[in-house]
């Protein structure tokens, strides 16, 4: 059921396609008809494959470091608020420097290998997962982190285990849902970022392949490998919204996807 | 007046002075011709448009042409800009590439054409070292940078009027190894393209007559044609793109409108070779003379 | 009978835990209030509250008076007034003493009810006694919902979660905020029983809207009302806690307590 | 007071930034000193100020249409539950095309003039704040969805009216913590989508004096448009910030930043 | 006194609602239960409860019995069992006459809480009536408060709140769980004077803890209890609503309703 439907949606995406380039009659080198894409990645799957598979690699590694590092420094600004007054500017700062300026500053420091894939994807995953944990974070009902507090008081362990003690077992599940809304943006964008980083320099990936379609006017090659980029987004945002609802049954959200 | 629009290849630059001084010294307007110019952010979308009726005229390169022209592309070549190779192959001045032959299993950076592979291959190959024997690595825009980083050990697209200006201006000089020295036929660098079904239109023969013009003026008034370039392009008033400018200006097309077939022929047919384009089409059906 | 029940619910560990607690001088407690304002809002000024050492004190009033507000304060929620004090009258610091039954039953709604029960363990990072979780649990007739989450039950079974969340706590200082409002009269009876056991030497602050709770339950009770709003006397009902409300020797005191929470209401409406 | 402290930080960085290329002394095409930067900003003011304004329009105008845009789809997709099923999975397909794909097809259907520009940005702040509002609207209590239908039954207004009413003073209020989450992640990547819509063939505004910068090796000018680039960026966030902290003075956010 | 005042509480416009809706004949209910289940708890089987046209119907019964789940399932929000019966004496649809008050107050919490209070209308795109809504607003206390938020009440104020927004509802069915259950013995009493005087004439099922709250608002009461669950035979006191429960004539059925409540709870603890 849960997978019929997204089936169905993507064949009518095929359709709409068709479609438009049936009625707009945009050239074929600009947008190549569903027919022609679904030939070449047919007669050039392998290819595909190939760098699919380093692609992959790169989204999955930038969602897990972008994930663990914008968790991290939600925590970390919400635990010590004096950071977050003179982090966060920074962290927005981060934001906005468009990953393409700083991208091949980046590549000209690590170099063409999957290193800066992993960070430039990992510096766009970040900043939706800090703020909605954070959000959530601070949402916190403050009925409750007073009644935390007291129920600590007696505890003689560190200020530091009380801390986490907090988080562990109010705060954070508190912040789940927000983070849960973060993660799903998160993962959404996720593959910009591998893209992004194979633009600016790479030897292999959908984005280099795509890059050396668009360049040899290859428009087929070019969507059909974005078409397999497309399936990885979608893929990924499915995953993380399935884990992220078994995560937390209790929150009421009546529709499913 | 009649409007044009042209998409440059890339941002105004030196390159493109011919038509900056046209525009700048009215030779357009003298020829009832209003002219913008537009500057695209990727090479290869220029073309597309032109051939998808978007846009009247597109600066181009030869090379890309005859892809595009094999991909089906409805494009005409109707003008030159610059009518010799800047394309070239760039190392470090003091670095361990000496000759060509050094490159065997080093990293050599490009800037996605399309083409650059067929053009190693052809100067390569010659000096023992084939493309399995080297890493190809895109490096996009930063190709002099990644060079000097010393990211990648030879930069392929690096234009010989600009990275290697750049180069000595940061204080690494370069050393350019020229295609056209090394096996690949000579060709038109920059040319101005149009859409097969509009070929005739006697805009074009206007405008090809202002570039000649303006030409004319560039290589008799060099400063002054300067000086008109960075009148209306201040950002790009600088040492880099006074050198440039300098390098460029025995490079330019003295006479836009001609052709020379034989260019054409040649370079299709190496194409050809290197397995870039599966058949050749008469040279007329690609590109022209305007009379 | 519950009362006897309760003997025999804490294990031997609870049980050790108690007896420590026995074996120190139960806390008493003063709060002197100058002056409690919410924005505009002038809600109670001029008040002392003593609460006896292993005494219960029950406070009555009308709804919006500023009982929980006081409780509040007590507990450091809401922070002490300029010139008020809050003392022990063993002059040490009250903050680690303090067990807390708000008025909102507080459940955390991804956690089992046991976890609910045992998260004051959790956040000590201590291990959580089970065993005695689960005594309560079964004294509070909950005993086959442990795994059950808060949003499927019924709003007096999620007020007697919060209840044994607060008897877990095992504090000296207990303060209750209408702690059987949600509750049937029978299993109220039975729950203000095993209340009564289990914070038995320990001091109590309860709030409550019932007289015959309080006169059940209360060693002392007070009545917060009038305008300007003050604290009743004392009152001072006699006999072994739990009393039996329906006994006629409380019928005065039933009445004191009436006429007093008349005293605002008689004005507002 | 607000102020001072972010203001700091900005030196704070500024300080640090200058004490590595001091220390490391990198070549200036990999990263200029902040003094280098200064002075391309004081010098190159004009230019910059001219290019700023443009970038400036595009990501007012990209904002504005990804918000409404991201809003009225999550608004659709909550009321009308069968959209989600068959329209989410293209809207995350769109996340995932890199610009230079569709960028002849925004060209060819929207010229070269701004719109293509807003186009690409409100893609990218389209979806933070669909996904935001969306979590949102489908995490209202359903106690209170109850009540509120029971409250409405009597009416005799229409279907449609009725739906309206209880996004106006039920859903939408209820989602609007979870809408700003995304708001503020939108603002905050707003200023990319400007710089990846001047990817799309552009003569101006500061992505081009970036790539322009770039692709010339004139670092300081690069990072100066960087500098501005990020002013702005924080400052559109703050205010953003600011005007949904004032919408939401009920909600239990202890935490200035 | 209370019910004195409630004549000139509405003012000329909620007249003319009151009036129409008397016209009206009021409206009985039968609910046959076959069997409600949540997952594997059974909660309730072969239930037969009738609500008789304008009479107020008690229900009470031990926290955890099954009585919120019946008020949700004749407001439907549980869908109808299956092989239940839920049919109106006029045999016309239920859904468009029916109040609900809830257990929970279900404040929204960013609206003040005279929007609260008119939420209803607001819903229905009606213009809301201000001048009914201060009116109630003032009987029950809370004038001062209209533009408060929700978070600076009090538990009883905010119940009182959802009881004014209940009362404002004005349909010819009331379902209320618990409207009482935070207020202070004498506000609970002037309350349910109140309520008893704007719920006369309509079908009213109300859920307490409280048998004397029974005794003084209820034609009919019932209890919910024992194992299996079944609901007792009716108990009908006798005299005008709002009896006093004081009244000696009342102690025999306040008896038999404490018999009924005990039933399941022996079992349980
Ligand atoms: N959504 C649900 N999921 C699972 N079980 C539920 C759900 N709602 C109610 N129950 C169970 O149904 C039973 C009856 O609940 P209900 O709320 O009707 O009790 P009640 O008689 O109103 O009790 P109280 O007096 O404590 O409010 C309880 O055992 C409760 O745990
Ligand atoms: N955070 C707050 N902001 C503003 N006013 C508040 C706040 N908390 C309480 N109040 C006000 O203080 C007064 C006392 O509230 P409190 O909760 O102490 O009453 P209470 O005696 O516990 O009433 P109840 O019996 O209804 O629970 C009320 O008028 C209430 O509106
Ligand atoms: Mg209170
Ligand atoms: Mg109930």
């Amino acid at each position: 059921m849960k997978i019929i439907r997204p089936t169905i949606t993507i064949f009518g995406l095929l359709f709409l396609w068709g479609a438009i380039t049936a009625i707009t009659d945009l050239p074929r080198f600009i947008l190549p008809s569903p027919i022609l894409v679904l030939q070449a990645l047919v007669t050039k799957a392998d290819l595909i494959a190939g760098h699919a598979v380093i692609t992959a690699t790169e989204i999955l590694l930038g969602f897990a470091a972008g994930l663990i590092f914008g968790m991290f420094s939600a925590l970390m600004i919400s635990a010590y608020q004096p950071v977050r007054q003179w982090v966060f500017p920074i962290l927005i700062a981060s934001q906005a420097v468009p990953v393409f300026a700083i991208a091949p500053i980046l590549v000209l420091w690590l170099g063409y290998g999957i290193g800066p894939k992993i960070i430039v994807g990992a510096l766009i995953i970040y900043f939706p997962v800090a703020v909605g944990f954070l959000d959530g974070l601070n949402r916190t009902d403050p009925a409750w982190t007073n009644l935390a507090s007291l129920l600590q008081q007696r505890s003689d362990k560190s200020k530091m285990a009380k801390l986490y003690y907090i988080y562990r077992y109010i705060k954070i599940p508190f912040a789940l849902p927000s983070l849960s809304s973060g993660i799903r943006v998160a993962a959404a964008v996720a593959p910009i970022g591998a893209i992004v980083g194979e633009w600016v320099g790479s030897s292999a990936g959908l984005g280099f392949l795509m890059l050396h379609a668009n360049a040899r006017i290859q428009t087929d090659l070019l969507f059909a490998s974005l078409f397999v980029l497309t399936l990885m987004a979608i893929s990924l945002y499915y995953l993380v919204d399935h884990v992220l609802r078994r995560l937390m049954p209790w929150q009421p959200d009546q529709k499913s996807t | 007046a009649d409007k044009i629009t042209v998409l440059l290849d890339w941002f105004v630059n030196p390159d493109h002075a011919t038509l900056i001084v046209a525009q700048e010294k009215g030779y357009f307007k003298k020829h009832g011709l209003e002219v913008e110019l537009i500057a695209p952010a990727d090479p290869s979308d220029p073309p597309k448009l032109v051939a998808a009726g978007k846009a009247d005229l597109a600066i181009s390169y030869q090379p890309q042409l005859h892809l595009q022209v094999s991909e089906g592309l409805p494009l005409t070549r109707v003008g030159t800009l610059v009518a010799t190779p800047l394309n070239s192959l760039v190392v470090l001045k003091d670095g361990p590439i000496k000759s060509l032959a050094d490159l065997k299993g080093k990293k050599i950076g490009y800037s996605v054409s399309g083409v650059e592979d067929a053009m190693l291959k052809a100067m390569l190959e010659p000096n023992g070292v084939s493309l399995s024997d080297i890493e190809l690595i895109n490096v996009n825009f930063s190709l002099s940078p990644s060079l000097l980083s010393g990211q990648v050990d030879a930069v392929i697209g690096a234009f010989r009027n600009f990275e290697l200006n750049q180069m000595d201006i940061e204080g690494y000089p370069g050393r350019a190894f020229f295609p056209e020295e090394e096996g690949v036929p000579a060709y038109d660098e920059l040319i101005v393209i149009a859409n097969n079904s509009k070929v005739s239109d006697p805009r074009y023969k206007t405008f090809m007559l202002a570039l000649e013009e303006a030409v004319q003026y560039l290589v008799n008034h060099p400063d002054e044609s300067w000086k008109l370039f960075i009148k209306k392009h201040k950002e790009l008033d600088d040492e880099l793109n006074k050198r440039a400018w300098a390098d460029t200006l025995p490079r330019f097309a003295l006479r836009p409108a001609a052709l020379d077939t034989g260019r054409y022929v040649r370079f299709a047919k190496f194409m050809l070779d290197q397995g870039l384009i599966k058949t050749t089409v008469p040279v007329k059906d690609y590109a022209i003379a305007l009379d | 009978m519950a009362s006897d029940n309760t003997k025999n619910i804490l294990p031997a560990k609870g049980s050790v835990v108690r007896a420590a607690n026995q074996a120190i001088e139960p806390v008493g407690l003063d709060l002197k209030l100058t002056n409690l304002v919410f924005g505009e809002i002038q809600v109670l000024s001029d008040l002392r509250l003593s609460l006896k050492p292993g005494k219960v004190t029950c406070l009555l009033g009308p709804s919006g008076v500023g009982k929980s507000s006081i409780l509040k304060i007590i507990a450091g929620f809401i922070p002490l007034p300029a010139g008020s004090l809050l003392t022990s009258n063993d002059n040490t610091p009250l903050s680690n003493r303090i067990s807390f039954m708000d008025q909102k039953d507080l459940l955390l709604p991804w956690a089992s009810v046991i976890e609910n029960v045992v998260i004051g363990a959790r956040l000590r990072g201590e291990s959580p006694d089970f065993e005695q979780a689960r005594a309560i649990l079964t004294h509070v007739g909950l005993e086959d919902r442990e795994t059950a989450r808060p949003d499927t039950l019924s709003g007096g079974m999620r007020q007697r979660v919060a209840l044994v969340r607060t008897l877990m706590d095992n504090c000296p200082i207990v303060l209750m905020d209408e702690p059987f409002s949600a509750l049937d009269a029978i299993t109220k009876f039975r729950l203000q029983g095993l209340a009564a056991d289990l914070l038995r030497e320990k001091t109590v602050l309860l709030i409550t809207h019932d007289p015959m709770e309080a006169l059940r339950l209360g060693d002392v009770i007070h009545v917060l009302s009038g305008s300007p709003v003050a604290l009743s006397p004392e009152i001072v009902p006699e006999g072994k806690i739990p009393r039996d409300p329906a006994d006629e020797t409380l019928k005065h005191q039933y009445s004191e307590i009436m006429r007093q929470l008349a005293l605002t209401e008689s004005e507002v409406i």
